[in-house]
């Protein structure tokens, strides 16, 4: 009966759930938005304050400065309409900076590290994954998965300092700078970082590889690819590899989300000028715009990712692409 | 005639699928059942011969027409209430008899339960354990098998098993779903011998649905015929197997291999044509008619009413008869 | 390792091109001298502008835009260089520095560092709203005399004129650009030895030298690239390690690290001082003398600094005025030795149970407030648990962010809280003033009338053997009343790449100083380790 | 292939032997066999071993290493591993040292440099004047192999004006020690160059002692001098402030352990209770519920613990384990609640569920009966791996203030302090680390191997393949 | 061996490694199959049916699995070529198809690239070209506008159409021999009608051999000439389809037949029921397997295993009663 159904639900179904995704997703964001917004007013502590006493004067100049005179429900308000002008305000640390800008300036840095560290990550899953399947409880699988455990079992920041402990030793020991050990350029300077990013996410997925290509491999058509008289590489490139990484693909917008937004451990230790180094530094300066701001920019970027990937899902599944989609 | 023990009038069952478009599993069924008496009902994947059962048992809503079960009419959503007040009338067996039993529930456990549901604390449960057991026993299984768990029975066992769990409320009325197509040969008839034991010692009414037609002649006395969730032919079993009147019926008996090679060589093989289409939207026409060798324009733009066939016990839906 | 290290390619001191590289603990969030308030704002604009005067590699006072000057009670006269101009060939007028001096006290502007300003007339009203900008009294008599009137006598005068806040300011400049002026490196004009060339947000800045500065022939380092900004002490001895910065500052675990790998460590002790300061807010528990008595008598700053803190350079602090400060003629300590610890256990419990009476037996809990950097939460740990085993003192310890720690302090919600104070100007009073109960910066809300009068005399008075015996009270006082307990001076523990000479380490403005560097071709080519 | 003659009465008739069907494998219930499966993997029942002698570790060692976790002792600052040691009181009093004092001390013998006093309460060295010099800058070097090429600690500068005389109290342990003293000239060129190696004898201060109840209170500082006291042992070594490492894991494994469990336990429970919920009624019940449910997975965690902390009125310095729990379970549910939502979805599906609602089963009874025990499996399988999670957690928000309050320890914590002093003092990094990898390993491996021992799929017999 | 034989198992054994031990789904089996008829395998769920023929072609993949006995096709043991070799005749000498045909199509591919895969990898054709000869093939093989079935993904197609497509895939290289694994037993009566009517069909025209597992005696009764029907791993009667359904030699072939219903049953006695259940195979019985649910069992039942003796008509069947010294025996009694 699957079949008949398929065929009724054809008509352009596709536009309709995006736009219903899309339009669940701005009410998500509004949601993020004014729980942040009121966790913000909630939580003690004062933008306006610094090492030096300011005059109640000046205190009030620096007020009206950033509407924290005005009554709440028009704080919030403002905020809100500003935000749907894409105006997120002023941040109370860098004083002539605009929230705007300061995404603009550092998401960028974030998102390209990320991308990188989604890349290995994926590659990284896939490959482990793969091949921890096609050695089941050998000890390539062993290995891989002892491996898995280890990554999962010690904390990131842990292999940061290691691996940039290992970037010095290895100029020093060759005498050139192979690899610098931190600082934001080219492409040298984010494969280390990215790789150390992009670890946890890579042990994650490269369990579920296993498990998908152990599933696929016990499915149906992979006996009938063999009966074809398909070689087993043959029927690894061709039929399991394309069916296990399905499942991976919809555990990926999530995945972007956080590792994008995830980075700030390395950031750090990399010193690297990403978003999620400002976010944290924002957090402990009590920078309510750049909070609030970044905080609703990432709500959003969370959102579109997890969007993304459906419809890439949906892309490169043709059981969902054609079919439009039925509820899970 | 006395009114029979189950009626069911003009019942319908559609599902939305999207897009405003409505599938008609079951569309307009009428169909009576005595008691003690068994009706077969066959019909391909897709005629809506179990969306039909499950509609009657309540797991289904029914979008239309009335169903009267006893002499009562039945509510067209059910709580849990009406479940319970039915299941001492009506019980079903299920086709899928690997996952109809709870993995965690012992034999007695799961035969017990419609027990303990229907009237709390009324028995201690000495009297459930006996009770139990002797529903297990009636069924073949022994009290042996009182503290095991249904992955420890074989398939026929666990079909069984279900029957004691239906019998247990001394329902009147069992709703077989496929009840042998999981199962192997040998196993088939065991327990279609305990079904036809049981209509033979307890009286009860039996709606087998089924694809098999060979289990469905032997053990019916009528038979009704599916189509696209509608009925097409309803008879007496041996009169419409020996001598079907709609066009779809005599299809599936001449698809219907036979175990005997001879008269398989005899027979002439001319497969019905073309695939089976979902019933979407109202039908303007016979839903047999786009396969139907002999369908002419009448067939293709109205719908054919059930009309008395022979005797009056026979009903046949085909513009031809 | 000698020959390893010539072969990288990015080298820290750069004798050919004479550029140097350095790392950044953050980038600086404003570069408008009326906005800035944080060190790496500071850092950056000690190199790129010039206030009328300057401190030398030795934090001494010498000519920056003014040649010389005049100061008396009523005032001071500045005569400016002739051939001061800013990066844009324009000439550095004293019309410049009245601008910037009214606008820093503009209320709209909302300058944090306005108060620097109120030793000049008119200053607090105007920055009050009570006055006009204009009324300030300080007058352009030409492009190149600038005249200032105080508000009351101000001994300490010149070593203010160094400061950020009193900077020249460029109108033009100014209000072309607006709110965003000095938020890139083209939207402001510099008139220091350094202009800043290249500013990428949050990654790197470029100071390369100022051609139009003044004295720009005496500058030994072409260009400062600054292109990690890291506040993590171990991933800048990395940087170093790998001979990509030239200075780095250590923390404990990395001062160890850079002893195993042999290099020479230097220390700049930079005259913070760290102090418990007691909350005298009605109905706080520290506000009991008996309480506050008791834990005196049994804390040691020495066990402090040497034990918990355990990085060389920092000091005990018994009194007010760190090691730095001088006295008339000597360091003030040698002049005025402050009262030292007692560590009487019998008698700090025998205080402690007048206390505890006082209090009807049971002491309350304390909270102590301390910022979330790992040397106060070890102070802090340190403490509650020392006061606890010596005293039966329930310390709870109140670990906040910096703004929340400081807006705790302002709001007095604390009984004990561990605090810092860097001096802004050469003089002990900017110490001494710190505890005067109109002092916004007390935020224990101390208040001695005898206290309040020691401050007055040492402001005003222009002797300054009298000034100095001020001072003294002043330490003796809040010793006596235990309005704080002293704990250490500071101190920067650091790294410095042997070609590179001639860093200054500032105690007031921007440190370090690079203004005075050059690099020792000799070294140039020497490990970083030797 | 002849076969020999079979006798006749082989070819007795026996009739039918089976008219009952037999179970010839022993009668397991469920459980039984997934523990059986599980038993069988020793990779599992080793991190079951761990994961209980941990709870053990934590539950029972306080009984018996019966140590004040916040005890500092300051003298006895990140030790390693050490056994009970014998020490020697001692007194500070400021040292005064006149000229004739020094000038005893040294003349005559044709020394440079002598030392007063080492132990390691403080070390006092003198040393003959260095004509032409400006200051000395004294150096200490912790490695004393190292100080001919580099002098190490900048200790202190002396003015030549002041005695040439130092007291050293920095951090001083009972080792090898090398100092320097160099002469400068007033051009800050090196003059003279002393150095001179010596080891303090292991010492405690008068305060400490008796604060530590080692010393009484009654003796003074003269009568306590030179007073021999044996010091606590430390198996596991000591913290950055001297606490014992021991003690502290124990006590720390409490905290990290009850959050780690309660937490995951908590969200799990009220996950599996939304998903099921969400999914039994289904429709657009279960479209509102789960839209929820995407609300909460993307608030910021942060913001929230903070917010929690206000609402349960946490005054600074308290611990905020209620807090933090409450967070986690709040923003932690979600990813169960899917989890079961789908096992529901399946088990609705099920012809055992439909037979118990045409029984009559209440919505509360089949979820009850029939859809937890079938969704244990999975529940179990992703409490296992929420565990390690949330002791990460722990660890990250007592990192960042939000967790326990010193000086309660928490593994996390502890890890967090350990982190500063990774390179110079391993151990106080290694042993909290080594305690919660294991806990997240041992947890980890639990629940691959309980996924294993509950797939159905992989239950033996083969049916046809 | 005769030249007109295609394939020829003997001692076919097979031992599959489970958690629990060593599973021994197939007990030995031995028969022939001739160019161009069709061989039914038939027996019920758990006998061993499948197994064994997917052990034929090395469809088992499970590691420590144990294989015994020789399967000579065209006169190679297939059990002993190498995988490279076997590759080459799996797909091109020999086409199967499998029951269920959704699940035995990869779903993310097209049924026209699946089908040109086959053909790339064995006639080397280009994948334009290989599209081409799918749609002949689905054309040939009745499904309708192949065309455009070539671009559809298996989802889109009803379970009859992706048999057609399955057969067509597994025809595509002229294979001498199909192996069909229950090929209609997840479809409905008149679409497995039509896919046995095209099996036949494609029989006639292509002249290959059907080697045909199935539970369905009138599925075998319709398709099959020579039958083999299998019990607990082991065959136990093999002989031409008439001959089987007129007189089952077997007790348990003769069960079978009595317990499936037939058109001219009389519906008021009750079915023929074999009691029991199988065996397990992970420890099988040292006699007949099928002695404890036999109706005829002796003694010797229980304590040898019968072996393979003649049954007349060129049959065979695994059982005491055909042993001569039984037939001696009972001749004896009766006398």
């Amino acid at each position: 009966m699957q079949t008949f159904l398929a065929k009724t639900r054809q008509a352009g179904p596709l536009a309709r759930y995006i736009g219903g995704r899309l339009l669940s997703g701005l009410f998500t964001i509004w949601f993020i938005a004014t729980a942040t917004f009121f966790v913000m007013h909630w939580v003690p502590g004062d933008p306006l304050s610094d090492e030096k006493a300011v005059s109640a004067e000046i205190r009030q100049n620096l007020e009206a400065r950033y509407g924290l005179d005005k009554p709440l429900p028009q704080q919030y308000w403002i905020y809100i309409t500003s935000m749907l002008k894409g105006d997120f305000g002023i941040s109370y640390t860098q004083k002539n900076r605009s929230v705007n800008d300061i995404i603009a300036e550092h998401f960028p840095v974030s998102a390209m590290l990320g991308a990188l560290a989604i890349v290995f990550a994926t590659l990284g899953g896939i490959v482990w994954g793969a091949i921890a399947a096609r050695f089941r409880n050998r000890w390539p699988d062993a290995v891989i998965m002892f491996a898995v455990i280890l990554t999962v079992s010690v904390p990131s920041f842990v292999f940061a300092a290691l691996s940039q402990h290992l970037i010095i030793k290895l100029n020093q020991a060759t005498g050139v700078s192979v690899l610098p050990v931190a600082g934001w350029g080219g492409l040298r300077h984010m494969l280390v970082p990215a790789l150390v990013l992009g670890l946890g996410t890579m042990a994650y997925l490269t369990r579920l590889m296993r498990a998908s290509t152990l599933e696929v491999g016990s499915a149906d058509y992979i006996k009938t690819a063999r009966s074809k008289g398909l070689s087993s590489l043959q029927v690894f490139l061709h039929h399991e590899l394309r069916n296990a990484v399905l499942p991976l693909i919809t555990v990926l917008g999530p995945a972007i989300a956080a590792i994008t937004t995830g980075g700030f451990v390395v950031e750090l230790i990399f010193t690297i000028p990403g978003l999620g180094r400002y976010f944290v530094t924002a957090v402990q300066q009590l920078d309510y715009t750049v909070i609030m701001g970044t905080t609703v920019f990432y709500g959003a970027f969370l959102v579109l990712m997890v969007l993304l990937v459906d419809i890439v899902y949906g892309l490169v599944d043709p059981r969902i692409r054609l079919q439009g989609r039925a509820d899970a | 005639m006395t009114e029979p023990l189950l009626r069911i009038e003009g019942v319908s069952c559609y599902f939305p699928i999207g897009g405003g478009q409505v599938l008609r599993a079951v569309d307009d069924v009428s169909l009576d059942l005595h008691e003690g008496e068994i009706v077969g009902l066959v019909g391909e994947s897709g005629s809506g011969k179990s969306t039909l059962g499950k509609l009657l048992i309540g797991l289904n809503h029914k979008s239309g027409g009335t169903v009267r079960l006893d002499g009562r009419a039945l509510p067209r959503h059910y709580r849990s209430r009406d479940f319970r007040a039915q299941s001492a009338i009506m019980q079903m067996i299920f086709q899928e008899v690997y996952s109809a039993l709870s993995p965690r529930m012992t034999a007695s456990e799961i035969v017990m339960e419609g027990l303990r549901l229907a009237d709390n604390g009324r028995y201690s449960p000495e009297a459930l354990q006996a009770q139990a057991r002797s529903w297990l026993e009636r069924v073949g299984l022994s009290a042996a098998h009182m503290n095991r768990y249904p992955h420890e029975f074989s398939g026929g066992q666990r079909q069984r098993l279900g029957i004691a769990r239906a019998l247990a409320l001394q329902p009147k009325l069992l709703i077989c779903d496929e009840p042998v197509s999981a199962l192997d040969v040998s196993v088939q008839s065991q327990i279609v011998n305990l079904l036809e034991n049981i209509r033979r010692e307890m009286g009860i009414g039996i709606l087998f649905i089924a694809h098999d037609l060979s289990m469905v002649r032997y053990i019916s006395d009528r038979i009704a015929v599916m189509y696209l969730g509608r009925l097409v032919e309803v008879g007496p079993a041996r009169q419409v197997f020996e001598n079907p009147a709609h066009p779809y019926t005599q299809a599936l008996l001449a698809s219907n291999p036979v175990p005997d090679p001879v008269l398989e060589r005899q027979r002439q093989h001319q497969p019905i044509q073309g695939e089976v289409l979902a019933p979407i939207g109202p039908a303007t026409g016979c839903r047999f008619a786009p396969r139907c060798p002999h369908a002419d324009s009448l067939c293709l733009g109205q719908q054919p009413e059930q009309r008395p066939h022979r005797q009056g016990d026979w009903l046949v839906a085909c513009h031809r008869v | 390792m000698c020959l390893q290290a010539a072969g990288l390619q990015a080298r820290a001191v750069d004798a050919a091109s004479r550029t140097i590289s350095l790392a950044m603990a953050t980038e600086p969030p404003s570069l408008n001298s009326l906005q800035a308030t944080d060190s790496e704002s500071f850092f950056v604009l000690t190199h790129v502008m010039e206030g009328l005067t300057q401190y030398n590699l030795d934090n001494e006072l010498v000519p920056g835009v003014a040649v010389r000057w005049q100061i008396d009670e009523g005032g001071a006269t500045f005569w400016l260089r002739r051939n001061a101009r800013w990066s844009d060939g324009k000439p550095v007028t004293a019309d410049q520095f009245v601008y910037a001096w009214r606008e820093a006290l503009d209320p709209v502007n909302a300058a944090p560092y306005a108060s620097i300003l109120f030793p000049v007339k008119n200053a607090r009203a105007i920055n009050n709203g009570k006055l006009d900008k204009a009324e300030l009294g300080v007058v352009a008599i030409d492009d190149h005399t600038l005249q200032v009137f105080f508000e009351q006598p101000c001994p300490y005068f010149l070593g203010l004129t160094a400061f950020a806040t009193y900077y020249p300011l460029r109108q033009d400049i100014v209000e072309a650009h607006g709110a965003r002026y000095a938020a890139e490196s083209n939207t402001m004009v510099y008139n220091g030895p350094y202009v800043l060339q290249r500013w990428v947000h949050g990654a790197s800045l470029r100071l390369v030298k100022n051609s139009a500065y003044w004295d720009v022939e005496r500058l030994a380092i072409n260009t400062i690239e600054i292109p990690y900004m890291t506040s993590s002490a171990a991933a800048t001895l990395n940087l170093f390690k790998d001979d990509a910065i030239a200075l780095a500052g250590l923390d404990a675990e990395s001062l160890k690290e850079a002893v195993v790998q042999g290099y020479p460590v230097r220390r700049f002790r930079n005259g913070i001082i760290y102090f418990i300061q007691f909350n005298f807010r009605d109905g706080r528990a520290s506000v009991n003398h008996d309480l506050r008595r008791a834990m005196q008598l049994v804390f040691d700053s020495a066990t402090l600094v040497n034990k918990v803190i355990a990085m060389p350079g920092n000091k005990a602090l018994d009194g007010l005025f760190p090691s730095t400060v001088n006295g008339v003629s000597e360091p003030f300590q040698r002049e005025f030795p402050p009262p030292l610890p007692q560590q009487n256990l019998v008698l700090a419990r025998e205080t402690i149970a007048t206390a505890r009476r006082a209090f009807g037996g049971e002491l309350p809990p304390l909270t102590l407030l301390v910022s979330e950097t790992p040397v106060s939460v070890i102070i802090g740990e340190y403490l509650q648990n020392m006061f606890k085993q010596a005293l039966g003192l329930d310390i709870r310890l109140d670990k906040q962010t910096f703004k929340q720690r400081i807006a705790k302090m302002q709001s007095g919600d604390f009984d004990l809280v561990l605090a810092g104070w860097g001096p802004d100007f050469d003089d002990p009073i900017t110490y001494g003033d710190l505890f005067a109960s109109w002092n916004e910066n007390n935020r224990g809300r101390y208040s001695s009338e005898r206290y309040d009068h020691w401050v007055a005399a040492g402001q005003q008075s222009s002797d300054p053997r009298a000034r100095m015996e001020a001072m003294n009270q002043l330490q003796l006082i809040l010793h006596a009343d235990v309005a704080i307990l002293p704990l250490f001076e500071g101190a920067s523990v650091y790294l410095q790449n042997p070609a590179l000479r001639g860093v200054g380490r500032a105690i007031f403005g921007g440190d370090p100083s690079y203004k005075f560097a050059w690099i020792e071709a000799a070294n140039a080519d020497a490990n970083i380790s030797r | 292939m002849l076969s020999p003659v079979i006798p006749r009465e082989y070819f007795e008739p026996l009739g039918r032997q089976q008219s009952e069907e037999l179970i010839t494998r022993p009668s397991l219930s469920y459980w039984q066999h997934v523990w059986l499966r599980f038993r069988k993997n020793r990779m599992a029942l080793a991190a079951l071993g761990v994961a209980l002698a941990l709870v053990l570790f934590a539950v029972i060692g306080p009984w018996l290493w019966p140590v004040d976790p916040a005890a500092q002792n300051i003298g006895s600052r990140s030790l390693g591993p050490t056994w009970s040691r014998s020490a020697e009181v001692v007194a500070w009093r400021p040292w005064r040292a006149d000229s004739a004092s020094w000038q005893a001390a040294l003349s005559g013998t044709g020394i440079d440099i002598a030392v007063v006093e080492a132990n390691t309460e403080y070390v006092r060295l003198l040393w003959k004047p260095v004509p032409k010099a400006t200051r000395y800058a004294v150096y200490r070097n912790d490695q004393p192999e190292l100080a001919r090429d580099s002098p190490g600690l900048p200790l202190e500068d002396i003015a030549a004006d002041a005695m040439p005389m130092l007291e050293d109290r920095l951090d001083l342990r009972e080792r090898d020690y090398r100092y320097s003293i160099i002469a400068y000239d007033g051009r800050g060129d090196e003059l003279q160059r002393y150095q001179i190696g010596l080891r303090p004898a292991l010492a405690i201060s008068l305060i400490d002692g008796q604060l530590q109840g080692l010393v009484p209170l009654e003796l003074d500082s003269r009568q306590a001098q030179g007073l021999g006291v044996t010091l606590p042992a430390h198996p596991l070594g000591t913290d950055h402030l001297g606490r014992d490492i021991l003690a502290r894991l124990m006590h720390g494994g409490r905290i990290s352990l009850f959050i780690g469990v309660a937490a995951p336990l908590l969200y799990v429970m009220f996950g599996a209770l939304y998903g099921g919920v969400a999914a039994y009624f289904g429709g657009r019940f279960d479209d509102v519920m789960m839209r929820v449910a995407d609300f909460v997975v993307a608030l910021p965690f942060l913001l929230f613990m903070i917010l929690f902390r206000v609402l349960f009125n946490i005054q600074p310095g308290e611990s905020g384990i209620t807090a933090m729990l409450v967070a986690m379970i709040v923003l932690g549910w979600p990813s169960t609640a899917r989890l079961v939502r789908g096992q529901v979805l399946q088990l609705k599906e099920q012809a055992f569920v439909n037979a118990a609602r045409i029984l009559g089963g209440r919505p509360f009874y089949i979820i009850m009966t029939h859809m937890l025990p079938n969704v244990m499996g999975v529940l179990l399988v992703s409490l296992t791996f929420a565990i390690p999670s949330a002791i990460f957690t722990e660890a990250f928000l007592s990192f960042i203030g939000l967790g326990v309050a010193p000086p309660a320890p928490s593994w996390g914590s502890m890890c967090n302090d350990g982190i500063r002093t990774m390179l110079s003092h391993p151990h106080e990094l290694l042993f909290p680390a080594i305690a919660i990898s294991l806990t997240v390993l041992a947890f980890n491996l639990l629940g691959d191997a309980l996924r294993d021992a509950f797939d159905i799929r992989l239950r033996e017999g083969v049916g046809n393949a | 061996m005769p030249e007109d034989t295609l394939l020829e198992v003997s001692g076919l054994g097979v031992d599959i490694p489970t958690h629990g031990g060593y599973v021994h789904a197939v007990r030995g089996i031995d028969f022939t199959l001739r160019p161009g008829t069709t061989m039914a395998l038939v027996g019920e769920s758990g006998c061993g049916k499948s197994v064994s023929v997917q052990a034929m072609v090395g469809l088992l993949a499970t590691p420590g699995l144990r294989l015994s006995g020789s399967v000579l096709f065209q006169q190679r043991d297939l059990l002993q070529l190498e995988q490279g070799q076997l590759n080459r005749i799996r797909g091109a000498r020999i086409g199967m198809v499998f029951q269920d045909p959704l699940s035995a199509f990869n779903p993310t591919r097209t049924i026209g690239s699946q089908i040109a895969e086959t053909l790339r990898i064995h006639k080397g054709m280009s994948k334009a070209d290989g599209l081409v000869e799918a749609r002949r093939l689905l054309d040939e093989c009745r499904l309708s506008e192949p065309t455009k079935r070539v671009a559809q993904y298996p989802f889109e197609l009803s379970g009859g159409m992706l048999q057609r497509a399955m057969i067509a895939m597994a025809l595509a290289c002229g294979p001498e021999l199909l192996i069909a694994d229950e090929p209609t037993t997840a479809l409905d009566v008149t679409t497995q009608d039509q896919i046995l009517w095209l099996l036949q069909q494609l029989q006639q025209t292509r002249g290959m051999a059907i080697l045909l597992i199935t539970h369905d005696l009138a599925v075998v009764a319709r398709m099959a000439d020579e039958v083999a029907v299998m019990y607990a791993g082991q065959l136990v009667e093999k002989a031409g389809v008439e001959r089987l359904f007129a007189a089952p030699a077997h007790p348990y072939t003769r069960a079978l037949l009595r317990a499936t219903p037939h058109g001219e049953m009389i519906t008021d006695q009750p079915l023929e029921t074999i009691p029991g259940s199988p065996p397990d195979l992970f420890a099988p019985p040292q006699g007949c397997g099928f002695y404890p649910r036999c109706s005829e069992a002796m003694r010797i039942c229980r304590q040898r295993m019968p072996e393979i003796l003649p049954a007349g008509d060129a049959a065979v069947s695994r059982c005491w009663l055909q042993h001569p010294d039984y037939l001696a025996a009972r001749g004896a009694g009766n006398d």
